[in-house]
């Protein structure tokens, strides 16, 4: 029960220090959800301020949404979590990462994308929430290869 | 006249943001090969090279892929080329068949038997070429081209590059034979041109994440086939190590660095 | 049996830098095929967790995730395992290079 | 092994020149895509002989033969053009691993910008945006675009278009809905 999002509730800095004590429960509702909205509200991520602080690097043109690289840095002070939300897909939570004060605000991964869609990656830190937003599109492709 | 053809520039002409498309695809397949999982299919390689298996129950650790018995490293680089043993030109995957019936005592038919995989359980050629492949990082890619054999096969090659046929009339030539054009979004290599043979070449066997599979350069030659609206070439056929031949000696001199990822 | 996980930590620009591979066919509710995805993974760095993540059916079959610890030394341990929603799960563990 | 041993010890081809004999021994059928592929027709010999550039004289003489093999149907040839942006986007026909028989597809996109819509098209093939917007949309420019679609050879005897028609892969009224895509005012084509 010592999980890493209780404790930041309670917004105790100091505490963050403190590596997972257990792994948290999967998410069910967050990633059942099949609205972006839903999915915010699923890890309590409502209300986020946009932010320039977040950086999202990808391509603007996937030529393949089965694989779609993302890469995101998060320039937030104290960020703890980094959540991606693909708003158009079925599913829109893609990931959530949380970090101890031993890892960087920062992942690189692949994602499967349905259809073009704007990309939400939602920042927590000190029990806030802030957004950025990038729109990949997904295109149809040839032969090639 | 001359107002119409600038109305037809206008209408034609390829709107400016192709330019920047151009740039964000090949953003796109410089960050797909920095997060590829290619790696993973070279370590399943390296343990069926390692398996014994087939009647004689032995590995292919023994096995000459041109450069000594059980030399892997910079191999793939040097392929196709003139066996002398076999006396005939082979590429990866014909040599490695050479190897599975000549050490490890299997038939043509059982090592054929499944040479394309799918996303659940890749071939063992798959496994095996990215393995050896990946052997070759940074080795120029040096196919023979010296030996008559070498000579006829990169004829034959050529020829069947170009030559059209079946129902839709295409030939390779149809899809690679014109600077700057594209299928699609793709760009379409004119792989009769060194300079555009190469980066081809040097990336190839690859990890497609359209389909999340490893595919060999006998499947790109089979499946280009297939599209053409042709006949199956035969695996490991003298057709297609002809084709490979072609492609790998036009693109030669590039550093190896695949396997690649792609679209 | 889960298939091979393939992990490098590299020292870059003072932290660690973690790029871990792993085979797993993430099929989604629309692929027809059972679900079957990674739900969770974990790093850690000499033995303490130092990230966590959650994830769904949208991550790309056979994940490759990049993650950054904070500063680390040559010979640090890092552990990098994964469970997915069969309860079926993998590790990998290396030393920073 | 033994057939392990046939593959190994095949003489090499002496010249280049029999490709159709190598053809002949390195496919096999596969579904629908049988043997008889590989064999050139008369006007794919001219064209492999003379790398695409036949002497004039004589792509007008096979040109003409190409003509022949149109029919072209009575009354407007402008079909749906929602129809025929459906098959402008698809690729299905004709490979050993579609259906036979259909139903297939024209593969537009693969080479030719046609709707503003569609980003991804191909540029093997001239852009056909605002093509009848362009050139209106009467009798003449329907025959036209008809013919082209079903035979290309008739207009360009060694042009890189597929005789979609001709070959089977496309049905009358599939070609004239790909008519209505290129030249309906109302089609996306030509907004």
């Amino acid at each position: 029960m010592n999980s890493l999002r209780r404790t930041l509730l309670g917004a105790l800095a100091l505490t963050v220090l403190k590596p997972f004590a257990a792994l948290a429960a999967w998410n069910n509702d967050a990633f059942g959800a099949k609205s972006a909205q839903d999915a915010l509200k699923g890890i309590g991520a409502t209300g986020a301020a946009p932010s320039k602080d977040i950086v999202i690097e990808a391509p603007q043109i996937a030529e393949n949404g089965a694989v779609v690289p993302i890469e995101i840095t998060s320039n937030i002070p104290g960020t703890t979590s980094i959540a991606v939300v693909i708003e158009k897909n079925p599913f829109p939570l893609a990931g959530k990462f949380d970090f101890t004060q031993s890892a960087l605000p920062y992942v690189k991964l692949n994602v499967k994308m349905g259809e073009t869609s704007d990309v939400r990656v939602v920042a927590t830190a000190a029990g806030r929430h802030y957004a950025a937003t990038k729109e990949i599109k997904v295109t149809i492709g040839g032969c090639g290869g | 006249m001359k107002r119409l053809s600038l109305l037809l520039a206008l209408a034609f002409c390829v709107p400016a943001p192709a330019q920047d498309a151009k740039k964000e695809i090949q953003k796109y397949q410089q960050m797909i090969a920095d997060g590829s999982p290619v790696e993973l299919f070279e370590i399943g390689g390296e343990e069926l090279w390692k398996k014994p298996q087939g009647p004689k129950k032995v590995s292919l650790e023994k096995c000459d892929l041109g450069r000594g018995a059980g030399v892997v490293k910079g191999a793939y680089a040097r392929l196709p080329r003139y066996f002398k043993d076999a006396d005939r030109v082979m590429d990866l995957e014909s040599r490695l068949l050479y190897c599975m019936s000549m050490l490890q005592g299997r038939s043509a038919e059982e090592a054929t038997k499944r040479v394309f995989g799918n996303q659940d359980t890749p071939s063992e050629m798959e496994y095996l070429s990215a393995y050896i492949a990946g052997q070759s990082r940074g080795e120029k890619m040096a196919p023979g081209t010296t030996h008559a054999k070498e000579k006829e096969a990169f004829a034959l090659g050529e020829k069947l590059f170009f030559h059209r046929a079946g129902p839709w009339d295409f030939s390779c030539a149809s899809c690679h034979g014109e600077e700057n054009k594209r299928i699609r979004m793709q760009d379409l290599p004119v792989l009769s041109k060194p300079a555009a043979a190469r980066p081809v070449v040097a990336t190839w066997p690859a990890y497609r994440v359209s389909n999340s599979q490893f595919k060999t350069m006998q499947w790109r030659i089979n499946d280009c086939y297939r599209q053409m609206r042709m006949p199956e070439p035969v695996f490991a056929s003298e057709a297609t190590i002809a084709v490979n031949l072609f492609l790998a000696a036009t693109g030669k001199g590039e550093p190896y660095r695949g396997p690649g990822t792609k679209r | 049996m889960a298939g091979p996980m393939k992990m490098r930590a590299t020292l870059a620009g003072g932290n660690t830098e973690v790029r871990v591979l792993m085979t797993h066919p993430m099929t989604t509710a629309q692929s027809g095929q059972p679900l079957h995805f990674i739900q969770t993974v974990t790093v850690k760095q000499n033995g303490k967790p130092v990230l966590e993540a959650q994830t769904s059916q949208a991550v790309s079959r056979n994940p490759v995730f990049s993650f950054r610890l904070k500063g680390g030394a040559k010979g640090d341990k890092i552990e990098v395992s994964w469970l997915d929603n069969k309860g079926e799960s993998n590790r990998i563990e290396g030393v920073v290079a | 092994m033994r057939a392990f041993a046939v593959l190994l010890f095949v003489p090499a081809v002496a010249l280049a020149q029999d490709v159709e004999k190598v053809l002949k021994r390195d496919f096999k059928a596969r579904g629908q895509a049988t043997m008889d592929r590989v064999l050139p027709d008369a006007l794919q010999r001219v064209c492999n002989e003379t790398n695409d550039r036949p002497p004039a004289e004589l792509a007008k003489t096979l040109e003409a033969d190409q003509m022949k093999t149109i029919a072209f149907p009575a009354g407007s040839l402008i079909g749906s053009w929602q129809n025929g942006e459906r098959i402008a986007q698809g690729g299905r026909g004709l490979t050993w691993s579609d259906k036979p028989g259909g139903p297939n597809d024209g593969s537009c996109y693969n080479c030719h910008q046609l709707s503003p819509k569609e980003a991804s098209f191909g540029t093997l093939g001239p852009s056909l945006y605002r093509f009848g917007a362009v050139r209106g949309n009467g009798p003449e420019i329907q025959k036209y675009v008809y013919g082209k679609i079903y035979n290309a050879k008739a207009y360009n005897l060694c042009s890189q278009m597929p005789r979609l028609g001709y070959s089977g892969t496309l049905t009358e009224a599939q070609i004239k809905d790909l008519v209505g895509l290129l030249l309906d005012p109302a089609s996306p084509v030509n907004q």
